[in-house]
């Protein structure tokens, strides 16, 4: 965190002046280790299982919030018997698919739901393969996942041994701590102290939170990696509480904004998910699929989203006769995500990619596919402040100069258009506390730079243009469009206008014309318009709250009046947690939001998540479903159930629990059971795709070390904001992999000289920084060694300050099946002194490596590891 | 690997930084010490009626004067500005006092010079000739009065610095560039004059080379562990050279110099040379033990456990 | 200057009569010292903006003067960041006033070995004649089961992770209207 | 002649009339991340050329030291497990400052330090720089900082050698570098003073491991966290450049070290060249005296 995000760091350096106890748990050494109480380095890869310890260790010695575990979460629901668990099948959960690699989700339902599968919804049962079903699980960042109804079996007591609570029990208790120190490496006195200090630092008067970036999303299992952390916080009571949560710090301005309304395959604003070929062949199919009306909380209301969203996009054109147009939205059918499209590119399918801001020639994973899928394109557009990788490519890309590609061979045609900044634009970046904050243009962009706003915009009016007198139904969603927008100074959409289409407002009624305050207000009926429903209150009272900038020091520490959090402005998610059953805050100290008996109402120091004037003592009428269903206990509101999931029955498509699986390439067989690695993981075997083998295959000993990237203070993702910058480029000019003396010693590195590193992909080059931030682990009886890669250089690009190879080159491509999203941080890998071959020897010298290894294009792509031999 | 930090720096970088002079200011010291000394010598000639003494020293204390002071200008780094020393009058910057002292000095130097040169051309300038004759004394003692302050001032110049080995140099560097100045006029006039009139050059290039090699010892004791930076590389060399030139120069100034003009020629290049190799040698090490932070941390440390211990 | 107000201000002069006879400070300041001003005020416009770096969203000023940026720095007033910055943020003018940074469109034509100019409108135009012509080409009605497909997977677009989101906004709507369903950012990565 | 050496009130001796409280540093090097963004922040605000794009292989230091370019520098020393074991240093992390406050860790934990630390111009109470400078071109200000006025400066390189820190230095570069040949250093952002504004680098500062303010409440407010410190068992943090009777007068930016000063690159017992200068100049003289004496014996008998 102080690496990556040093100016949020100061308040954790403030919490630990307070007596706060830092753990920073890493691979290596980091700016954020030295200011740590406890550092404790752990395999790349393996943190499911040291999670899974903790859990173990809470659950085995009586250290969970019970009043919180069980009123909160749905620890006390019981499960379908049908249910078989991991440690029962050796790896596996009950329903696995051995021929599609997926799983039939229906018997981890909640007990007297597994009928509803029947139904035939996935999103509901999660019965359909992905095959079908659009290539993955709904991305659920605003809500939980759907259920048929929310009428449960509990027994608070705990003790029914089909309870969540005995399952997680049953599913915990062989991470133990010898185990997590046979798969992370971490000794078992170093372990003790993380779990005393977590358990201790949590319960009615303390509370603990959880840190993450991308070296928990970036595996094969990552998914699984967050929701471990889930399950620790619900049994120590850590969410919806000041000093709580799992906080995901993302590395890009606006990247929790560019989920929120998404441009992502999957997903509509406000985490619609997209509708899919078959399954949602009229608005009424889908919402039914979506949601339940007998499921509690707001998402019952995902029609009025959903309409309005349709309003806001084809205005007078959507109409109840024409189910408001949802017929023109595309439909998926697959997995459509970034790597996949890769894929085809390479195949010749795709014709024109545009690039926006987003440089994949560095900063995806196997940057050499990702050259070679370019090369193949029609037509690329590249819209950048500066020249990078991605856009020259086809002139100085590391492949030109191996002569794997030819500048005269490559037919794509490359449009470069340079990009306004921020200071030359209005506009709301969405941070990483789901805070949306404006920034007012400065100046106006100088030459050709334009805004996104702009580009799209006339791009959109010019192709509405060319489709005017069209007769095609393909062209009618575009001609009907909602596309005027008023034109500032340069002819630049006013972007206020933009985000007050955001917002929504009244089509029809009194109200007409009038901006909606919030998404409650939203209705099925096409008589409100919203583009984004999470959104709508950013412009209430017709103000645009996101611009709001009363000095923190004039306000409360919640600081409500700078900028607007989605949703309503609440700062901290499910907050009605952070009281106890009967709405008094759990202690003075952690006071946060709690029920005024006298006023009737929930008040406190945020905008209480929950109903407003609902006591805690309400109870629903059996059978009631929706916002109203929800009893006055019930904290989690976007929960069809209403209850934080420890155990996961729907939603997923890898588990209702987290296991241990090894990553793809790992130099270690898994200790927890024969199966080695996650069945479900989205493969792409391909020779532009290798991968090296694990155990128990051979040849895995030719990769013997674990290579992971990351990101430095100095520098920004694959360096398109930093490397052009001299100030930045002069702080770290060269890209550099850190390894322990242990390590060179046993390769012959040395200090600031050069090393070859080597994967299945390709081989790049490096100066070593030989350093004692790097810690040989032991791990399974064996001293395993792991090299650290900060992946912000690259190889051509027009005017870069510094330039070098690129760590994510090495990387290779394979998904977590629920979000498509590559096992970049974890990798197997050979180090050697010295430069490595240039020209056309590079390509033969990696092949040389394939062969010793035995690499074949199935290499890595076993689904189900065969029994036997030594675990 | 990463070096493990020791205790004594931070990866072995200096500490102190060394002076961004480059050759122009150990030449301007021996240069500025020669004229200084030659305006002494060419006062005394004057007085004692010794005029091809005075002749020789003033055109060697006007050259000296005046290319020391080219040499200075040039080692700006923003030479065009070179006047902005004549901005302050700073007691705290013996550069400062320095620019005044050489501000004052020059011009009557170069009078005196210009008298003499004058006097040699062969049509005599009516007026202009007389103006500088009259005021060639003058000037000259004059020069001589401010001699003194431009030998030695370049002693503290160096000294003034938290340079190891000039600042630890500070209770000797004045007498030996004194010294030294002193050697190196005399021996200057010793070439250029005939033995008939160059008895007090001789016995002040002898005193200057004695004063300049007895201190200079004196100095190597006193400069405790930055000492060893002339006792290596090219401040060793040089400094031998000095040694070995000054101390030949006087002896042969001494006993051959006085009879035979040849030997006193040579006596007098002998010391000229040790003077210049005295001023490199001396600035090379400055800048030697400035490069390496043994010469700032361990003395500082010494210096701290001291004063821990009294 | 005048020769007598230069004589008058010539620091000699002043080291004696202005209480500062060591020549350390008023007597030695010279007239630009005297009237040094800080850019941030001689700004014309100070203006409120969010660090485009990381998610952290860090507040910050950027102080204009005429029709460019001359600093940027922290904003005191937010709650976030309380007027900090890290070296990415401190570096944000050099990121919008980088010397190296190229303000006009880049052409490269098909097999060609390098850029060359073109007009931003033309630029503009044959782009939307090729993403008519690929979505033409490629455009998909219905699936093997005829289930309705409505959609083109011959074009695909990654990023927004750094742009606004009315951006991204605008982005999605129009792609979904034209039938692009492959649009992908750095959340996915 | 004291005058010359020892200054209480650097200002007022600098014939500021009624200036205002003296202004200064205190870098809190046990609360540093090493991010840099002082570094930047500094080259942003004073437009201060890129200074090389070498990797030097000094831990994460990619610049080295301070200089003409580099007027905030990072110190990264690693302290491998071994060193710090042997050393008996406390390891870092630093535990919190509360006095007393008995910490579930000892920091041991990590197995090393890696210590950081923001070095600048230490704005000598006695100036060296300031003392030895021939034109005034460096001025003491009102704030009682050292600035280089680079309109006067000739570059004659006086006070580079005079620096006890190594702090000041000549610009080089290519020509059109602004300010080539021109002495330049850390200035505390005089022109922001002058604004009632931060300076850049301490208002960058992420986690205030950089704080600047009046002089005397620095050293209070250091004193006590030093204190702080050791009653939290950081036995090796210490104060450096706060103590007004040290060979400086006490440093106008002070330090908060954890390890011996050398360590960080910084001299263990600096002291201000000048404070022997009127014994230097004595010395002088009598060397001159000398040198006229010798001369006027050497003219003794001297006749033609």
């Amino acid at each position: 965190m102080a690496e990556c995000h040093p100016v949020g760091f100061q308040w954790v350096m403030e919490a630990k002046d307070r007596g706060a106890t830092v753990i920073h748990i890493d691979p290596r050494f980091t700016r954020t280790s030295a200011m740590a109480d406890l550092y404790v380095p752990l395999r790349a890869g393996s943190d499911i299982a040291f999670l899974g310890g903790i859990i173990n260790y809470i659950l085995s010695g009586e250290k969970y919030f019970r009043e919180y575990v069980v009123s909160y979460t749905n620890a006390a629901t019981i499960i379908s018997e049908d249910f078989q668990d991991a440690d029962q099948l050796d790896g596996f959960f009950s329903g696995f698919d051995p021929k599609t690699g997926t799983y039939d989700t229906t018997s981890w339902a909640y007990e007297g739901m597994e009928t509803a599968a029947a139904a035939g919804s996935r999103a509901v049962a999660g019965r359909q393969p992905p095959a079908q079903a659009g290539g993955g699980g709904d991305e659920l960042g605003g809500r939980g996942a759907a259920l048929p109804h929310s009428e449960v079996r509990r027994d608070e007591s705990l003790e029914d041994p089909f309870c969540v609570f005995q399952i997680l029990k049953r599913h915990y208790a062989r991470y133990t701590p010898e185990m997590v120190e046979r798969i992370c490496g971490v000794p078992p006195d170093q372990f003790a102290k993380v779990c005393e200090a977590v358990t201790a630092n949590s319960g009615r008067e303390r509370t603990t939170s959880w840190v993450y970036s991308v070296g928990w999303t970036q595996h094969s299992v990552g998914v699984q990696y967050i929701r471990g952390a889930a399950i620790i916080q619900l049994l120590l009571g850590n969410m919806g509480r000041p000093g709580g949560g799992i906080l995901a710090l993302r590395g890009h301005a606006s990247i929790q904004g560019s989920t929120d309304i998404p441009t992502l395959f999957d997903l509509l604003p406000g985490y619609l998910p997209m509708p899919k070929a078959g399954v949602h062949g009229s608005l009424d199919d889908y919402l039914t699929s979506i949601k339940s009306d007998r499921q509690k909380g707001f998402w019952t209301a995902a029609d009025t989203y959903v309409v309005s969203l349709l309003k806001a996009w084809w205005g007078d054109a959507a109409t109840p006769e024409n189910d408001f147009g949802f017929g023109w939205l595309p439909r998926i059918n697959a997995d459509h995500s970034n790597y996949q499209t890769i894929v085809d590119m390479l195949d010749g399918k795709v014709e024109g990619y545009f690039l926006l801001g987003q440089n994949p020639a560095v900063g995806s994973a196997n940057g050499k596919m990702q050259r070679l899928a370019m090369s193949r394109l029609q037509w690329l557009v590249v819209r950048d402040l500066n020249l990078i990788e991605s856009a020259t490519f086809w002139k100085d890309g590391p492949e030109i100069a191996t002569g794997e590609m030819r500048t005269e061979d490559i037919a794509t045609e490359v449009f470069f258009l340079p990009a306004a900044a921020h200071t030359e634009k209005d506009g709301t970046f969405t941070q990483t506390q789901r805070l949306l904050q404006w920034h007012h243009k400065a100046v106006e962009p100088s030459g050709d730079c334009r805004s996104e706003l702009h580009f799209f915009y006339h791009l959109g009016r010019m192709l509405r243009e060319r489709l005017e007198t069209s007769a095609l139904d393909r062209d009618l969603p575009l001609r009907q469009l909602v596309w005027e927008y008023p034109l500032l100074q340069g002819d630049e959409p006013d972007a206020e206008a933009v985000l007050r289409e955001i917002n929504g407002c009244h089509l029809s009624g009194e109200k007409a014309g009038q901006l909606l305050n919030s998404f409650v207000e939203m209705k099925a009926d096409g008589s409100t318009a919203g583009g984004c429903w999470i959104y709508t209150g950013v412009y209430s009272d017709g103000v645009n709250q996101s611009a709001r900038r009363k000095p923190g020091s004039e306000q409360s520490w919640v600081a409500p009046e700078w900028g607007w959090a989605w949703p309503m402005n609440r700062r901290i998610l499910y907050n009605r947690a952070s009281a106890d059953p009967a709405g008094r805050p759990w202690s003075e100290r952690k006071a946060y939001v709690w029920w005024d008996e006298a006023a009737g109402k929930w008040t406190g120091h945020d905008v209480p998540d929950f109903q407003a004037t609902k006591a805690p003592t309400f109870r629903p009428e059996p059978g009631i479903g929706g916002p109203d269903g929800l009893a006055g206990d019930d904290p989690f509101i976007m929960q069809s159930d209403g209850k934080g999931w420890l155990y996961a029955p729907s939603g997923l498509l890898d588990g209702p629990l987290p296991v241990h699986y090894e990553p793809i390439e790992s130099p270690l067989r898994n200790a927890m059971h024969t199966q080695q690695s996650n069945p479900t993981r989205e493969m792409f075997p391909r020779t532009e795709n290798l991968s090296s083998p694990s155990p128990p295959d051979l040849g895995a000993e030719v990769f013997p070390y674990v290579v992971t990237t990351y990101r430095l203070t100095e520098h920004h993702t694959a360096g398109g904001m930093s490397r052009w910058s001299p100030y930045l480029a002069e702080l770290q000019p060269e890209f550099f992999c850190e390894v322990s003396p242990e390590l060179a010693a046993e390769r012959g590195l040395e200090h600031l000289g050069w090393a070859t590193i080597v994967t299945a992909r390709t081989a790049i080059e490096a100066r070593v920084l030989v350093t004692d931030r790097l810690t040989p682990l032991t791990v399974g009886g064996r001293v395993i060694h792991q090299i650290g890669l900060p992946y912000h250089w690259g190889v051509g690009g027009g005017g870069a300050i510094v330039s070098g190879d690129s760590a994510n080159d090495l990387m290779g491509v394979s998904l977590d099946p629920n979000v498509h999203i590559q096992e970049s941080k974890a990798a197997a890998c050979d180090i050697q002194p010295g430069r490595r071959p240039t020209g056309a020897a590079l390509p033969r010298f990696v092949e040389a490596y394939r062969q010793r290894a035995g690499l074949s294009v199935d290499t890595g792509t076993t689904r189900i590891t065969p029994p036997g031999d030594g675990t | 690997m990463v070096p493990p930090a020791t205790f004594a720096s931070y990866y072995g970088r200096p500490i102190v930084k060394t002076a961004p002079w480059e050759r122009d200011i150990p030449a301007y010291l021996f240069l500025g010490g020669m004229a200084a000394g030659s305006s002494l010598l060419a006062a005394g000639a004057d007085l004692r009626n010794l005029p091809e003494l005075r002749r020789v020293a003033r055109i060697g204390a006007f050259v000296g004067g005046a290319a020391g002071t080219a040499a200075l200008i040039h080692d700006l780094g923003r030479p065009m500005r070179f006047l902005n020393m004549l901005r302050t009058a700073k007691p705290t910057s013996p550069m400062s006092v320095g620019t005044w002292v050489l501000a004052a000095y020059g011009p009557l130097a170069s009078a005196a010079a210009t008298a003499e040169i004058a006097a040699m051309m062969p049509r005599r300038l009516p007026i202009a000739g007389r103006v500088l004759a009259l005021s060639a004394r003058p000037a000259g003692v004059l020069a001589a009065a401010l001699a003194p302050a431009l030998a030695a001032y370049t002693g503290v110049l160096l000294s003034d610095t938290a340079t190891p080995a000039w600042h630890a140099a500070r209770r000797e560097l004045p007498f030996v560039f004194a010294g030294s100045a002193a050697a190196s006029a005399g021996g200057l006039a010793m070439v250029g004059t005939c033995l008939e009139q160059a008895a007090p050059a001789r016995r002040m290039a002898v005193g200057g080379a004695v004063v300049a090699l007895v201190m200079e010892a004196r100095m190597e004791r006193s400069m405790g562990l930055s000492a060893e930076t002339l006792h290596a590389g090219t401040a060793k060399r040089l400094m031998n050279a000095s040694r070995a030139l000054t101390a030949g120069g006087a002896i042969g100034a001494a006993v051959f110099g006085v009879r035979n003009r040849r030997a006193a020629q040579v006596s007098g290049v002998a010391l000229l040379a040790g003077s210049v190799c005295a001023r490199f040698a001396i600035f090379e090490a400055g800048q030697q033990s400035a490069r390496d932070p043994r010469y700032t941390v361990v003395p500082q440390r010494d210096r701290l456990q001291r004063a821990a211990n009294a | 200057m005048s020769i007598r107000t230069r004589v008058r201000r010539w620091p000699v002069l002043r080291q004696l009569t202005s209480g500062d006879p060591l020549g350390r400070g008023t007597a030695v300041r010279s007239a630009q010292t005297e009237h040094m001003m800080p850019r941030t005020r001689t700004a014309d416009r100070v203006i409120k903006s969010i660090c485009p770096y990381c998610a952290v969203g860090c507040g910050q000023r950027v102080y204009v003067k005429g029709d460019r940026v001359v600093q940027i720095e922290g904003d005191p007033d937010s709650p976030i960041s309380r007027g900090r910055l890290c070296p990415k943020g401190a570096a944000s003018e050099q990121l919008v006033n980088s010397p190296g940074r190229v303000t006009t469109v880049k052409y490269r034509r098909p097999y060609g070995t390098d850029w060359e100019d073109l007009p931003l409108d033309r630029a503009m135009e044959m782009i939307a004649d090729r993403v008519l012509a690929s979505r033409e080409r490629t455009w998909e009605d219905a699936d093997e089961h005829g289930r309705g497909l409505h959609r083109t997977l011959g074009i695909a677009s990654l990023g927004g992770a750094t742009l606004d989101n009315e951006e991204n906004y605008l982005i999605k709507k129009l792609f979904t209207a034209i039938g692009v369903v492959q649009v992908e950012n750095q959340a996915r990565i | 002649m004291s005058r010359w050496t020892r200054t209480a009130d650097p200002a007022a001796d600098a014939g500021w009339k009624n200036a205002p409280p003296r202004k200064g540093f205190f870098t809190d090097s046990s609360i540093c991340i090493g991010c840099k963004a002082c570094e930047v922040a500094c080259k942003e605000w004073n437009g201060i050329p890129e200074d090389g794009l070498e990797m030097l292989g000094m831990s994460y230091d990619n610049t080295g030291s301070l200089g003409a370019s580099t007027w905030r520098h990072v110190a990264f020393i690693e302290q491998p497990r071994r060193a710090v074991a042997a050393s008996g240093l406390t390891p870092l992390p630093v535990v919190a400052a509360r006095p007393g406050e008995n910490r579930s860790f000892d920091g041991a934990e990590t197995g090393i330090r890696w210590l950081m630390s923001s070095d600048v111009c230490k704005h000598c109470t006695n100036a060296a720089c300031l003392d030895v400078c021939p034109t005034g071109s460096l001025m003491r200000t009102e704030f009682g900082t050292v600035v280089v006025q680079d309109d006067i400066c000739n570059g004659c390189g006086y006070c580079i050698p005079a620096c006890p820190f190594g702090v000041i230095d000549r610009r080089q570069g290519p020509p059109g570098t602004r300010n080539v040949g021109i002495a330049q250093k850390c200035t505390l952002c005089y022109d922001r003073l002058g604004d009632g504004m931060t300076p850049a680098c301490a208002q960058a500062c992420p986690t205030q491991s950089i704080q600047y303010g009046d002089l005397d409440e620095l050293r209070v407010r250091a004193q006590h966290r030093v204190d702080a410190l050791h009653a939290a068992g950081v036995a090796d943090a210490q104060l450096y450049g706060a103590d007004p009777n040290d060979g400086i007068g006490g440093a106008g930016a002070f330090f908060l070290l954890l390890d011996e000063p050398e360590v960080y690159g910084l001299p263990p017992d600096p002291v201000v060249t000048t404070r022997d200068l009127p014994a230097m100049w004595r010395t002088a003289a009598i060397a001159g005296a000398t040198l006229l004496a010798g001369a006027a014996v050497a003219f003794v008998r001297a006749r033609s």
